[in-house]
This record gives C-alpha cells, structure tokens and sequence, in this order.
C-alpha cells in the first residue's frame, strides 16, 4: 500500500529519531551529541513549562479570578479583558506572596521571600498531617484485618489454606515494622524478628524489581520501533 | 435522564418489535426471552429525607425501605430513581433526576454542588423535597414526596475520629518527648549505616577533591518527602562548609531551588563561612521528569562528584541517576518514600535509607535532642499501631471473621 | 589478569550491547519465521480449554472493557479468543463497558470476522455468529441489569438493531444463556464483573488484564471464583500460542524471552565470576 | 520580623489546615481551596526565579567561557524560541510551531531518556546481583524468580509462576504496608517539625 507523506513529517521524524540516536550514544560514553542533545530538551523543557504555566496555571488560577475574561465572538476562545473583578479581589494576597518571591533579586530585601516560602512549607505540612496519618498508617492497620480474607477453606501457595497466608502477610509486616524501630538495637529475640522482617524486605524488593523488568524492556521494543516506523517511512 | 430515555426507547422498541413478531408468529416461535412490560414493581416505601451528616451543607441523605418487588419475580425491580423539588406538589417536570441507587440499596447521598451556578447545584437552608420510583423492565412506580429538609453546615467530621486520636496521640508523645529530651535524659537511637556513610562521604569528597551532588528528588516543595530532604540537606551544607569542600543542587521545581537556596545558605553561616556560599552551586534545571535526568546524568559524568545524595520523592528516575553514577564511580546514598523506587536503590546504590529511614535522617545528623525526641514519639506510635495490629490479628483468628469485621466497616475507616 | 577478573570488571558496554543486540535482532524481518516456545500457565490454559470444550451455537459473552491505551497488552488476546470462538462455531456477543473503546473494539471484532474468511473459510456473520452491543456508562449498573435481561441496558445493539429482531439474540435472556463471561479490562470494570456479576448471578468468570493489575486479582483465581486469568503481554502469548495464532504478543515476547535471558545469563556470569573469584581471595566486603 | 513572622506564620496556618482536616463545614471548604490557590500561585511567580536561575548559570558559563559553554547557547536559544512560539500570537499551546516542537523533539526524547532503563536495568542487574550474603541471595533469588517467569520453562512455567504471585502477593505485600505505615509516621513527624518549628534551616540565618 503507497503511502504519501508530508516532506515536512518525514522531516520533523528524523529530527525525533536522529535525536533518540543522540541520546543512547550516551550508552557508550558521555559525548558532544549527546550534550547537545540534554541542551536542546532542557531549554525546550523550561520553555514549554513556562509556556503551560501561563495558560493553565497562571489565567485560571489567578487571572480569572482578578480581572473580568471574555469570550472571543468568533473563535469562541477565552481572553482577558484586564478589567478588575472585585467579587475575586481577595486574590490579591496570593498575587502579592507571589510577587513577594521576586524580591529574592535583591540583596537588601530578599528576606521578604521567606514569608510566602513559610506559608508554602506551613500549608503543605498542616495538609499533610492528618491525611498522612489516614493515608498510610491507618488504611494500612485497616487493610491489614479487612484487606485479606483469612479464608481457610481455600488452598492457596504449596496447597496451604490461604487463611494461613494472609496470618504470613500480618506476621511479615510486624516484623518489618520492628525493623524500622529506631530505639532499640538488633539483639536478641528482637534482632531475630527484624531480621525476619529485612528478608521479608528483601524479597518484596527483588520481586518488585523482577517484575519490573518486562515493562523496562517495553519501553525499549516501543522505541526501536519507533525508529523502524521512520526506517519503512523513508525507504 | 439518558437512562430514562433509554427505557423509554426499550418500551417503544420492544412494543413495535412484538407488533412486528405477531405478524410472523407463524414462523417465528414467541420471543420468550422479549421484554415485556410488565405491571411496574411496587413502589419503595417509609421515604426519609434528613441533612447528610458531615457535609459542606450542600447534601442530603434519602433513606427508604426496599419495594416488595426488590430482587426476583417478573417484575423485579432494577433500580432505584431519585428525584428533587422545590415544592411537594410540583409537576413532574420540576422533578430533577438527582442519581440511581441499584437494587438493595437503601439508601442515597445527594451531594450537590455549592456554586450556584452549577448543573448540580444544591441550595442551603432552602426547603427541598424528594421523591423515590422504583424502577422495573421499563416501567416505574413512585412512593410519596418525602419532605421537607434542608441541607445545613456541620462543624465536625465525626467520620475521622481515628485521624484524630491518632494525631492527639501522636502530638502528645511528641511534646512529652522534646520535654525529656530538653531536660536532658539520654535518648537512645540505635546506629544507621546509611546515615553514618553521609559523615565519611563528605569526608571522601574533601579528600579527593570533588564535590559532593544532592538530589532533592522530583517532588515539590510540598511534598512531605522532599520537606525531609530539606532537613538533611541543612545538616550535609554544614558540614561541606565545614570541610571546606563544594557541592552541586540541581532541582527540579523553582520553589525547591528557593528553599533549598536558603537551607543550604543556613548550612554555611552555622559552620561559620557565609563567604563560601555560591548562588550558583544550587540551581534551577527543568520541571520535566526526564529532561532533569538527562541535565543531572550529564553533570555526573562530567563532574563525576565524590558521593551522589539522593533523598526525596523518585519515580523511575532512581535507577537512570543511580547508574549513571555508579559509572561515575561515585559514593552512593539514597532515600525515598517510594515503595516501588527502594529495590532499584537497594541495588544500584551503597547505602540506602529505606522509607521511614529517610525521615529520621535529620534527627540522626543532627543530634539535636528536640529531633531524637520526635523520633522517640516515632517510634512510640509505632509500637501502637503493632499492638493494635497484633490485637486485631488475634481477634481475628480467634473469633472468626464477623467479629472482627464489623467495626472496620463502620464509615470511620 | 584471570578470566574471573576480568568478568567481574566488565565493562558494562558489554551489557549494553548484547542487550541491544538481542532486542534488535528479534525485531528485524530475518527473525518473522522464528518463534521461541511458549509455555501456558494453568490459569491461561484453563480458559482456552473451557472455550474449546463448548459446543458449536454455545453462547459466550466478551466483554472488552480497555481503552486504547491498554491496546498493546489486549488486543493480542482480544484477536486470538474472538478467532477461537468464531472457529469454534460459537455464538458471540461483545460489548463494552470502556467509554473510549467503543471504536475501537467494534474495529477489533469487525476485523476479526472478516479475517476468519481466511482462515477458516467462512465469514461470521453479524446477527447469526456475532453481536456487538456497543458501549454504556455505569459499568455496576449495567452488568446488573445484564442479569436480569440483556435488553434492560441493551435494548438495540451498536448499529440500533433491537436485540429482538436479531435472529441470534431470540430467546436469550440473560447470563443463564451464556456459558461464560470472558472479561478484558484495564481498569476497575472487573471489579464490578466479580462482585455484581460472579456474586450476585454466579456468573462463570473469567478475566484478561493488564500485567500491573493481573496479581492484584489472583485470590479470586485461588478461591475460584474466576476460572481463568491473562496477565499482560505474557499471558497474551502464552493465549496466543494455545490457539497456535501468533501475534502482535508472540512477537513482542519473544524480544522480552530474549531481553530476560540475556539478563538471566549476566547475573549467572557475575555469580560464577564472584565465586571464582572469593575463592582465591578473601571475601570482599560486604555492601547493601 | 525577618524570623519570627515567618515562623508564627508557619504555625498557624500549619495548625489551621490541620484541623481544618475535620471540619467539613462550606467556609472551612472554601478556605481551604482559596489556600491551595496560594500554594500554585506562589509556584508560578517563583517560575520567574528558575529561569532567572537557567540563565544566570547559562549566561556565567559563556561570559567566562568555561568548559562546554557552547551547550549553554543551545539551552538558552531553545527556551527562548520556546516561550516565543509559544506566545498567543503564533497561537498558543496550540501553536503549529509550539506542537511540532513539542512533538518532536520533547516526546522522542522523553521516551528515550526513560527507555534508556531497560540497558540500565540489566547492567545494575549484572554488577549488583551477587549472592554476597544470606541478605543479597534473598534478593538476588527473588528477582531471578520473576524475571523466569517470562521465560518458557516447560513443565517448571507452572511452579515458578506460582511462586512469584506467592511473592507477589505475601512477603511483597507485608514489606510495602510496613513500609507505608513507617513513612506515615516519619512524614507526620516530619510535618510537625516544620510546623512547631523545630527545623527551621529554610528560614535562613539572621
């Protein structure tokens, strides 16, 4: 089947693949393509981000709620008219801890700056708290009795009833638990049980990274198939 | 309302299709399996209408007890439809449809919007009525408009009561502990290798005259993991400033570079040598995920640092930076909250702290005894939640499933 | 400089290369013809028995509930079972409980029925061997109302046919006129298929899911209350290889047995290399 | 005023939004959404500061003309022409120009950067997979466990199947909730340290 493609697709491809090429060159050693290569997606990057942060971070956030926008009549897309909104004018004080930061430019006045970093840093560990503490301590309590169905009529793993397994689960997780305690040294009885508990870490860890390896190699299969997409492209 | 168009279209469809199927009954057997409607199912009864608990005052809870009709027989009904008006006797077309609840539930939670202008928009302290159909194989019969209610405000959440003691509990040994650190009783924490490599790594990096690299990882400045990493990064400052050596802060987000601008000035005016501090050393790279990684792998090869710190928040990037510097020859250490990250920084790094390491960290560099007695409370907290674990476990197993199950279902968990 | 030596500083271009050698190969044309044995797992093998063992003008239900996204890992199994059925003489309804599959897997079926001229020398026709139902929101909803009559959430199929006046449809009512429900998902639509489908109507269940999310589903395998699980690309090809059909998954596994034995080799050479090593000289220190 | 305001500030709106966790009530609702507001609000103007910080860096390295400076030049150019295809003018974020860049040159990359982890994968799983120790083989025996999975054993694909969903399913899933619930609890301190003000290095001397 003839396929016609744009000079200019055929173009931009091999832009994306001589590039790819630039990248794993860095396999071998660190070398000029691939310098230009980090170069080029780094100040890409920082400009695209630039970019994507003033339409969708800065206009929906900030803009919409201090100045009135409208819809264009004839793309129907939305602009800023710059006319103040004053249902929103309590959205100066985020715009002024925002411009507070820009005082970091001068030496005299620079201590400004901490102020919205501290309201950042206080905010996001006030938020953190409790959720943290729902998140990980006690839906992992939770799911520790009602996550596991403590079945023994059911043979799971070597024909062992699976009620079994899951008491294995609970008895793993205790002794990592005592692992991590930070009070009391590895000795003993109780050194024995956080021993069990680092295999039992040891295991989780080469089964995670195991199972990883399919999914890595995926990743690679998709870009040498990339590459001859642009080969039969071409050719 | 899709789904009633839909039923009412099944209606239509199935009457014209038995029309067309009498006609050739003759070669065709009776479509037994056809729908037919049927009388609609009785209708729920005992509608109650009450302000849903726990709410921003823009909810309502509708409670009703099954229809006769509610599993099996021919005219069973499927679901339940729910329906809202301003005023009991409103024709049908001010009733909104509001949601569904399928066969056997009892009940449903009308959370409305709060902006007024919104399709879903539920008023407060505004007298609303409700009304419940139950709905058959495309017929439906409705029980009596319940009402009136209004939705109101509450001012505690009592489904997080658990948060709550959890945290008062936690707070408490907190304070108690700083209290006994502060008076000066010895508070044991037993050695971490990990942490103990961050001293001799720095030291490494005095002696073979490279700088030492500090990863603060991929999270934001919010993040609680990176939070962590800023407490260490403190502490590892200072002594760079105090061995005199230099190090490298590439960061991913700009308010990261900020705070961690100031952490690492802090770090040097406590050793005493404010003058050492170059702006530059802690800069500003990419908030792209994979850009970052290949500006940060390239600064490894090229400036191939004494020690490589990793602490903070990591998603895939841990193994390509952790290689990386492995080719670098570089000394190793990391720490992340990221269960699924660990194992490929067990593998490719020296030491690593794993999880809950990472936050003791500071506490262990510092030796400052308000921190050992935050991780005392730490590990209070822990033994806690063993002995509840243990207990439950134990119920469990004696008693049998029921039991034990009951009060993990209440709404608190 | 000894042989162990010298492995146990290999460069780790070596590793590289042979890696990069071992996915390329497999991928170039050369390589169509060769295929690497695949061995199906017992909950693989379970279900492409049980569909072998219906009997032509048997009833089973496909539901391919994934998104476009999901396609590398599914749509191998997708093929290879829909090919089965139609080979078998089964009569197959599909649906989907995906919102951006609608498309796509009426392309799949589609697709596969015509190829089946090929292979197996007549075209199922839609109507009399296949149906697809097409897509509706509220998975929970929609599996219930499935149990009590297909026609509650499906009155018309994609093409808006009422289900009565397609002749294959006649006379079947609900899940007590299909054999089996086969599920494909990459999401919590088998969620839904277990608890309101397995559950409530005890329908016979089988899944086919992605590979992150196929472990997370084994203890319902062990407690039978499915009969058959695919995991990801893995499960694909073993699927494939049963029905002797190699696809897109055969292909994309052979690149990964490959990928993984290069990888399974190196550490055994690192090991050999290690012990040769420490036998010679005292043990290296230990580091985590 | 340069430390302490900080300091009260970070206690009571560190204090404020904890509790604000249980009080469901519509203004707590909507202070706490005016509050994260903030939050992204300040990220976007401190945006500002790390492109100061790109070409600053960018802009020392050439002026002295220290090693690869010429890679500055491709960084800074890049941006710029970024941000400038970017403007409203060429269209925005729908930009021809702007897509096309971001389509092949950001996108190839990467995927590339990440693909790059199945050679990396394979190297870290050569040099660091030694059975060195009872603790390491553990390791090493697991992984190996779920990487033959993938390959066709003939009649040992069954058992060893088995034994990496056992793994999977029972020690995986113990070493993660313990994990999970020690990182709860570290975090919690972690945040209550900031928020009592016991780490204050970000605050800066003076």
């Amino acid at each position: 089947m003839e396929q016609t493609v744009s000079i200019g697709t055929i173009l931009w491809t091999t832009v994306g693949v001589f590039l790819t090429f630039c990248l794993f060159s860095f396999l071998y050693k660190d070398n000029p393509f691939y310098k230009f290569a980090e170069h080029l997606v780094v100040g890409v990057s920082v400009g695209y981000w630039a970019i994507l942060l003033y339409y969708n971070g800065i206009n929906p956030n900030l803009f919409s709620h201090l100045f009135v926008f409208a819809n264009d009549p004839t793309t129907g897309a939305e602009f800023n008219t710059w006319t103040p909104r004053l249902k929103g004018i309590h959205y100066i004080i985020p715009a002024l801890l925002g411009i507070a930061m820009w005082t970091r430019f001068s030496r005299k006045y620079s201590w400004i700056s901490r102020y919205p970093l501290a309201l950042y840093l206080g905010i996001s560990s006030g938020i953190a708290i409790p959720v943290t503490m729902k998140n990980n301590v006690l839906s992992q309590l939770r799911g520790t009795v009602v996550g596991l169905g403590f079945d023994w009529s059911v043979s799971g793993f070597l024909g062992v009833p699976q009620g079994i397994w899951d008491v294995v689960v609970v008895v793993g997780t205790i002794s990592s638990l005592i692992y991590f305690f930070f009070s009391k040294e590895h000795k003993g009885a109780w050194g024995g049980t956080a021993k069990l508990g680092i295999y039992t870490l040891m295991i989780g860890f080469g089964a995670t990274f195991g199972y990883t390896v399919m999914a890595r190699i995926s990743l690679l299969i998709y870009r040498i198939q990339y590459i001859r997409d642009w080969w039969k492209m071409i050719f | 309302m899709k789904y009633i168009i839909l039923l009412f279209l099944t209606c239509l469809t199935l009457c014209l299709s038995q029309a067309i199927l009498a006609q050739t009954a003759s070669l065709d057997p009776p479509a037994e399996a056809a729908l037919v409607p049927s009388e609609p199912p009785a209708p729920p009864s005992n509608v109650r209408v009450s302000d849903l608990p726990n709410d921003d005052g823009h909810g309502i809870q509708v409670k009703w007890n099954l229809s006769p009709d509610d599993g099996a027989g021919a005219k069973s009904v499927i679901s339940y439809d729910i329906y809202r008006a301003d005023t009991p006797d409103a024709p049908d077309s001010l009733w909104k449809k509001v949601g569904t609840a399928v066969l056997g539930i009892k009940s449903y939670a009308d959370k409305g919007e709060r902006d007024a202008g919104s399709r879903d928009y539920l008023p407060k302290h505004t007298n609303l009525y409700y009304r419940v159909y139950a709905v058959g194989a495309g017929v439906r019969s409705a029980a009596a408009a319940a009402g009136p209610v209004q939705a109101t405000d509450d001012w505690f959440n009592d489904m997080k009561v658990p948060e709550l003691v959890f945290c008062v509990v936690f707070l408490i040994l907190t304070v108690r502990f700083i209290n006994m650190a502060k008076k000066g009783a010895d508070l044991y924490v037993r050695p971490l290798a990990g942490i103990e490599a961050i001293d001799e790594a720095i030291g490494r990096a005095t002696e073979m005259g490279k700088p030492i690299l500090y990863v603060l990882g991929i999270g934001t400045a919010g993040d609680i993991a990176t939070i962590a990493s800023f407490t260490v990064l403190g502490r590892v400052a200072r002594k760079v400033a105090e061995y005199q050596t230099s190090m490298i802060v590439p960061c991913i987000d700009p308010v990261v570079m900020t705070i961690a601008q100031e952490t690492v000035k802090t770090g040097y005016a406590d050793a005493g040598r404010p003058d050492a501090y170059k702006e530059d050393s802690v800069y500003y790279v990419t908030s792209q995920q994979f850009p970052y990684v290949a500006a940060v792998n390239g600064t490894i090869l090229r400036e191939k640092p004494a020690t490589n710190i990793y602490l903070g928040y990591f998603a895939a990037e841990s193994l390509l930076l952790a290689e990386t510097g492995v080719l670098a020859g570089s000394i190793q250490i990391a720490g992340t909250d990221q269960v699924s990250q660990l194992p490929f920084f067990v593998v490719a790094c020296d030491y690593t702290l794993l999880g809950e390491e990472l936050y003791a960290a500071s506490a262990y560099l510092g030796r400052e005894p308000l921190l050992l007695g935050t991780l005392k409370a730490q590990d209070y907290l822990k033994a806690i939640v063993l002995v509840c674990m243990i207990a439950l476990l134990a119920l469990r197993v004696i008693t049998g499933a029921d039991v034990i199950r009951k009060p993990f279902d209440m709404p608190w968990w | 400089m000894t042989l162990h030596d010298r492995l146990l500083a290999l460069d780790r271009r070596w590793v590289f290369g042979v890696l990069a050698l071992f996915v390329i190969i497999p991928l170039t044309p050369m390589f169509s013809n060769f295929s690497v044995p695949v061995t199906p797992v017992k909950e693989v093998r379970e279900i492409y028995d049980f569909i072998e063992g219906l009997k032509p003008g048997d009833y089973i239900l496909l539901s391919l509930d994934y998104d476009p996204g999901s396609l590398a890992e599914l749509h191998p199994v997708a093929y290879a079972m829909l090919e089965q059925c139609f080979a078998k003489r089964l009569k197959v309804i599909t649906l989907t409980l995906s919102q951006t599959g609608a498309q796509m897997v009426e392309e799949a079926v589609k697709d596969v029925a015509d190829s089946c001229k090929l292979y197996h020398g007549f075209t199922p026709e839609r109507g009399i061997d296949y149906v697809y139902l097409g897509y509706k929101p509220y998975p929970g909803l929609i599996i219930l109302g499935m149990g009590m009559n297909f026609r509650i959430p499906f009155p018309q199929d994609y093409y808006g046919t009422t289900l009565d006046s397609i002749p294959m449809m006649r006379g079947i009512k609900n899940y007590d006129n299909v054999k089996a429900v086969i599920n494909l998902s990459a999401g919590n639509v088998s969620d839904y298929w277990v608890a309101d489908g397995n559950a409530r109507y005890g329908v016979k269940l089988a899944l086919a899911m992605t590979g992150v999310m196929a472990a997370d589903y084994y203890p319902y395998y062990q407690s039978r209350q499915i009969f058959g699980i695919i995991g990801g690309m893995k499960g694909a090809a073993e699927y494939e290889s049963l029905c002797k059909n190699p696809g897109t998954a055969t292909e994309a596994m052979k690149v990964q047995v490959f990928a993984h034995v290069v990888i399974i080799i190196f550490i055994i050479i690192g090991n050999l290399a290690y012990f040769l090593g420490r036998r010679q000289t005292a043990p290296t220190q230990e580091s985590r | 005023m340069k430390r302490q305001i900080p300091l009260v500030l970070v206690f009571v709106f560190g204090v404020l939004l904890a509790i604000q966790y249980f009080v469901p009530s519509e203004a707590s609702q909507r202070g706490y959404e005016f509050v994260l507001d903030w939050i992204t609000i300040i990220g976007i103007f401190a945006m500002v500061l790390g492109i100061w910080s790109q070409i600053h860096v960018g802009y020392n390295k050439i002026k002295h003309r220290s090693e690869d400076w010429q890679y500055s030049v491709v960084t800074l150019v890049s941006m710029f022409a970024m941000m400038f295809f970017g403007l409203s003018f060429f269209g925005g974020l729908h930009g021809t120009i702007f897509r096309l860049i971001y389509n092949n040159v950001f996108i190839p990359i990467q995927a590339t950067i990440f693909s790059l982890l199945a050679f990396y994968i394979a190297s870290a799983s050569y040099r660091a997979f030694r059975a060195r120790s009872a603790v390491s083989t553990v390791l090493l025996v697991a992984a190996l466990l779920l990487m033959l999975r993938v390959i066709p054993t003939g009649p040992l694909a069954d058992p060893i199947n088995k034994i990496g969903n056992w793994m999977l399913l029972v020690p995986n899933l113990a070493a993660k909730r313990a994990i999970l619930i020690g990182v709860g609890l570290g975090g919690v301190a972690t945040a209550l340290k900031i928020v009592l003000g016991i780490e204050r290095s970000y605050l800066g001397k003076d």
